[in-house]
């Protein structure tokens, strides 16, 4: 492998850079997804083993373009164009890790990591409980993920859970470019296996955020305290972050809510999310996935096992329903949004 | 003996209509007649029509993403033309609209699936055909479990499965490439190879030389034929599916094809193509070569093709005004399909889903007087 | 296919059976896995669209026998040994009920459901809301599940919190012969696809338990009160029941606990467990699986939800650790024990 | 051309040591050497010795369920002598533990394995090899994975993945075949085909008549061998292994062989086999016909063997001893295997694991006092 350690030009000069008001810190002007190339490319930079792998990621540059320029940096080698195999994908990615790469795997849409399910949770997961150290796979499992882009069916779906049940992988889920390009280091960086899912409704939401260029890494199993309250905890994470967001704005002022963006799902960051509960005594879950076993359960269990005698209220669940994710037309209709938050907020205020 | 050959297997290739319209007389006998020829040659126009304009319709925000068929309809219409209405199932991926049109499933249904509507997979009763398929290469499995349940039921009936080469990939494809040819059942593999599968060339999708051979691995008749040429689809598919019907077991068939439009209409085929390779496969379109033959036997002419362009217009707005036609679909369809039986949980999401956040029935919850 | 419509004969004439005291009802003295073959057997008497497939399921009986003697009576056509391939099995089984039939895949271990994920979720959970009920998918899926059995791995897991979050899809987890036979009857009549775990540790319980031998269904969706009581709930399935009764025998007399038996995780027997939450004011849910967005978790989110006014205890979880199921030198240290269930309820009942 | 041939293949079956002992000395050259052959006997008579010995220990419960690897010792050591310890890579299934052992794992660590003890699978530094592997066919992707990053890496090594005639249905192996010929990694794709998986027997499991021509879907190059003739397989593995190292890419091997005992210790045989077919394949072991070979060239003889069957003898109880003698790992291994660093809860369940059943911080609880 030709190894890169010619001065690297600027990744995506395109992008808007300016230094810092105080430090001198260098910032760009990134959307989440182009936050997420950025630091595909640094990191890559930084170290010959990291590799991107799947189908469409290379000339091409991803169909949402995540990867996009990165074949030209770094070469076919080192981003590579598979064939369509979920579990080829999956199955030769864990290969590359045990064999000393970092594989960066990119399933192309959530709905397609079921081929690679059994891969994902029957090995990657498993190696190093198995064979008690011996044998580990760090690697980072890219997957756009979540609804609201009239997309197809399969491509709009909120798997986190499923994840979540399977001990031995980790599971993140930025919200903001900031978020994105420091989880997503600090995961490449991780020794144990990653899905790394990105909320494909806020890619490119329309403004743009202004974020250190310099490599910076956010812990793995750290949530994020978007905005502090002292009457109600709202817990969301990923594209329902914006939703949580639209739904204070819409709220009378009075009303102190203590907005949390999980980021990692697992490991869970359970002092942040207990800590608030027990100061604000209320607490309303979002996200998109159906309610039935979906993340929230998990986070409502846990809330009332650690804070179940400073609960004025039940903890509340705004969720997907236990349906299918309908197609387009209607999918607007599944999707948790500010309105049927909002009113969750209320009822659990009255309560 | 020490060394000895155990195996060995040949892949063919049949041509009959050549880009250039000329037909070899040979193996086109006993094939399609002038009527049933000058009837597809009609039809292959009015489906590049209407995917003409669902391409439009995409653009002009009607119509959410949309893979146009455009340079496939000889592979689509030849094979579903070998196949018989209400008895044989068709099992389709989504670049071959042509094939599910012509086995009866009403054109608008095609347009509604693209937009965001599951009405559009609400196949009509008596059209055997299962839903376009998102997830690629796993609709395989249901046509050898289709073809499977007629062969147990004694019905004399095949099914005829669809999908790309990309496709081919996956392991499902395998796996139903193993069962169909362990339990003999009348399948039908077609390999639309348009030669991509989105940005992936076919022979970075695989090392093989041909798609057909893959078919080796099962002991499954297979042939290669020129995707772009009605006959010869005709006659490979009509040969397998007589084979399959006569007890004879599954077949695959390799078209080689071309995508002649991006992938989809979220895709820009220009940053991976060379327009050098785009251009030589427009000289092979399927439509222009048959309209060639068809005038070189004094079967056509420019009037009438003017009069079919007319007719063919007025069918599309015909099948885009059904498809846009129809009502919203009521909200209370997320809930009522997912089993037969709403549980009662569901009932009581489909009940406060606009009145109530909790998706729980407020008197259960002490809320009801608040 | 060949109809079997002579007159049969009784299935496994080595079952001892007898005549009903009262009503002149007849029995058969069962273990699970031989309520099991028995109502495969009835049910392929009476319907000829049923028919079972898998490995090993034809001559061999299955490795659990679950299948034995089912092709002796019905023929290669009816139980037929596939090839190794859990996609292939199920995506075939999936058409093979578009196509008419009824098929009962069975998948060998839950493990096994990994490769079948795809066609499972994606696919039998999906084809009746995509099609808007033009194409229905009524299959069974059998699979043991649950550890306990000195299996080597992947032999041993509980993954029924992944397939009680697709929608879809119901799930049905027997723990007596009685209610084995009832619910896989009710299983086979059902037009949706469920997935029927069977308790492996308990196939073979020691003691046979005589049940009806005439067909009798057990409807999906309602749970069994094994015995009722006023202090605490305690909600549990499959071959933690009997953990559970191990640990009713080990509390203290005056202890009165009501156990359920859920039999069916979806759809969900609500009413039953909140009426009883409603009652006790005190919960212990218990199951085999991780903790972390097991099924407890649901269970323990409707609880807080529903009876919050009347609990007096946070509703607990004696669960599977969230690691990998260790090999079997330490299952049992993993898997919840009556001793731990003992004293979650002692803990909550002096909370 | 209307039609043509596109693509032909041929699959070889090599035999070079006969059942009667009988070799083809024009083949056999530039394979083993005498004192190799002879050293390899020696080893295949320990193994089998262990495996006989692993058998009784199940069946007096001091052992979980075990594979016996009886009469498939010729293909797992003939192809595991062709790679190099420490540079190539052993990825296995369950049923090659000869392979392992000559590739340099402590051979106590597979008995390990089956008693219930991940310490089995914790396979030494420097030694290349995988766990034991028990979801069928899922291992060979990973042989092609650590293949390809060898290439990348520009180690020069090669995997050897093994695998049953039952595994080549699943969809991971048709995605581990794509993958290494596309990428054209340096992988052996080693199958046993034992005729048998479980009760399924070969001919039920595929329709093709030979399990090699499943690669020539892949374009791969592959031969079918004599599976109980170390030198057939030995000269496959070390042909294939060298095209692999000098760059040509993937190999697929059919070892045509058979399980001489049931599928585990679980299972019985009798239940689905003909006593007649097993019959004629004790008469094809690899071991008898071995030593035949051996004593008509004099290299072998009665006394000779009697010794070995002492230093077998020794060997196995060694080798119990060191699997028995191992302390019952500690419970908190479950726990700290999970990640490379325990996260905080999962940190709690360890420590409430035995004192609380709530797996929670009983301080957080509110439980601490009472
Ligand atoms: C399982 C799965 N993986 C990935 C995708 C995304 N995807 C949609 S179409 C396509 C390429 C399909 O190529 P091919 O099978 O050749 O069919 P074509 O589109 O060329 O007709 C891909 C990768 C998908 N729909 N399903
Ligand atoms: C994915 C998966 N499905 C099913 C099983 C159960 N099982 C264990 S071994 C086996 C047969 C394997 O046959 P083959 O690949 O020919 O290998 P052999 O045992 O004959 O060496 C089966 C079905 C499994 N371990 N993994
Ligand atoms: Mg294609
Ligand atoms: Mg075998």
């Amino acid at each position: 492998m030709s190894s890169t350690t010619t001065a690297k030009e600027p990744f995506n000069p395109k992008l808007r850079r300016r230094v810092d008001d105080q430090g001198g810190q260098q910032l760009v002007e990134c959307n989440l997804v182009e936050a997420i190339t950025l630091t595909l490319a640094q990191e890559m930079d930084l170290d010959d083993r990291v590799m991107c792998l799947g189908e469409d990621v290379g000339l091409n540059g991803g169909v949402f373009r995540a990867t996009d320029g990165l074949q030209a940096r770094f070469g076919e080698q080192r981003v590579v164009d598979t064939p369509l195999s979920e579990s080829g994908i999956m199955g030769s990615a864990i290969g590359l890790a045990m064999g000393g790469m970092r594989p960066i795997p990119e399933i192309q849409f959530e709905g397609f990591l079921g081929p690679a399910y059994d891969q994902l949770c029957n090995h990657a997961a498993r190696y190093r409980t198995r064979s008690r150290g011996a044998i580990t796979v760090p690697m980072v499992v890219r997957v756009p993920v979540g609804g609201g882009i009239h997309a197809p069916e399969l491509h709009s779906d909120s798997p986190e859970a499923i994840y979540a049940h399977q001990p031995g992988l980790k599971v993140v889920m930025p919200s903001t470019p900031l978020d994105a390009k420091g989880l997503l280091a600090a995961a490449i960086a991780d020794p144990d296996p990653v899905i790394f899912f990105e909320p494909k409704r806020v890619y490119r939401l329309p403004t743009r955020e202004w974020i250190p260029e310099d490599r910076y890494t956010i812990p793995l199993g750290k949530a994020r305290i978007v905005s502090e309250g002292t009457d109600l905890t709202l817990v969301t994470w990923g594209a329902s972050v914006y939703q949580a967001l639209a739904a204070l704005d819409a709220l009378p002022e009075d009303v102190s809510v203590e907005l949390i963006d999980l980021r990692t799902i697992a490991p869970l960051d359970r002092d942040t999310v207990i800590e608030s509960v027990n100061k604000t005594g209320r607490c309303v879950i979002v996200h998109e996935a159906p309610k039935t076993c979906g993340f929230g359960a998990e986070l409502s269990s846990i809330i009332q096992e650690n804070c179940f005698l400073h609960l004025h209220a039940p903890v509340q669940r705004v969720a997907g329903f236990d349906t299918i994710m309908p197609y387009y037309k209607l999918e607007l209709e599944y999707l948790p949004d500010s309105k049927r938050i909002v009113e969750a907020v209320q009822q659990t205020l009255a309560y | 003996m020490p060394i000895r050959t155990d195996f060995s297997a040949t892949v063919e290739h049949i041509s009959i209509l050549d880009e250039h319209g000329v037909l070899d007389e040979q193996l086109a006998k006993d094939t399609l007649t002038d009527e049933q020829v000058l009837e597809l040659f009609q039809y292959m126009c009015k489906c590049r029509a209407l995917d003409e304009t669902a391409f439009k319709l995409q653009r002009s925000g009607r119509m959410g993403t949309y893979p146009q068929n455009k340079g496939q309809e000889a592979a689509a219409i030849g094979s579903a033309f070998a196949a018989k209405r209400g008895v044989d199932w068709l099992v389709p991926c989504y670049r071959e609209n042509a094939a599910l049109w012509m086995h009866g499933l009403p054109m608008h249904y095609v347009l509604l699936h693209w937009m965001g509507d599951e009405r559009g997979n609400q196949i009509p009763q008596g059209v055997n055909i299962t839903p376009l398929c998102i997830p690629i290469g796993t609709q395989m499995l249901h046509a050898t479990g289709i073809s499977w349940a007629m062969k147990l039921r004694g019905i004399p009936g095949v099914a005829i499965t669809y999908f790309g080469d990309g496709a081919t990939s996956e392991g499902d494809f395998h796996e139903a490439m193993n069962f169909a040819s362990v339990q003999q059942t009348p399948t039908i593999f077609f390999c639309q190879n348009n030669e991509w599968a989105i940005s992936v060339p076919r022979e970075r999708q695989m090392w093989s030389s041909t798609v057909a051979q893959k078919a080796i691995a099962y002991g499954m008749p297979c042939v290669r034929v020129d995707g772009n040429d009605l006959f010869a689809v005709y006659k490979a598919s009509r040969d397998a599916i007589e084979r399959a019907r006569a007890g004879g077991g599954p077949s695959f068939i390799e078209a080689v094809t071309y995508r002649l439009a991006d992938h989809t209409t979220a895709d820009d085929a220009r940053r991976y193509r060379d327009p050098v390779e785009v251009e030589a496969w427009v000289g092979k379109d399927p439509i222009i070569r048959l309209r060639k033959y068809l005038v070189s036997k004094g079967l056509w002419d420019d009037a009438k093709q003017a009069e079919l362009d007319e007719a063919g217009k007025a069918m599309v707005s015909e099948v885009v005004r059904a498809a846009e036609g129809i009502a919203k679909p009521a909200v209370s369809d997320i809930f009522d399909y997912t089993y037969a039986t709403i549980p009662p949980e569901l009932e009581v999401q489909r009940r406060t889903m606009r009145t109530h956040s909790l998706g729980q029935s407020p008197e259960q919850v002490g809320l009801a007087g608040r």
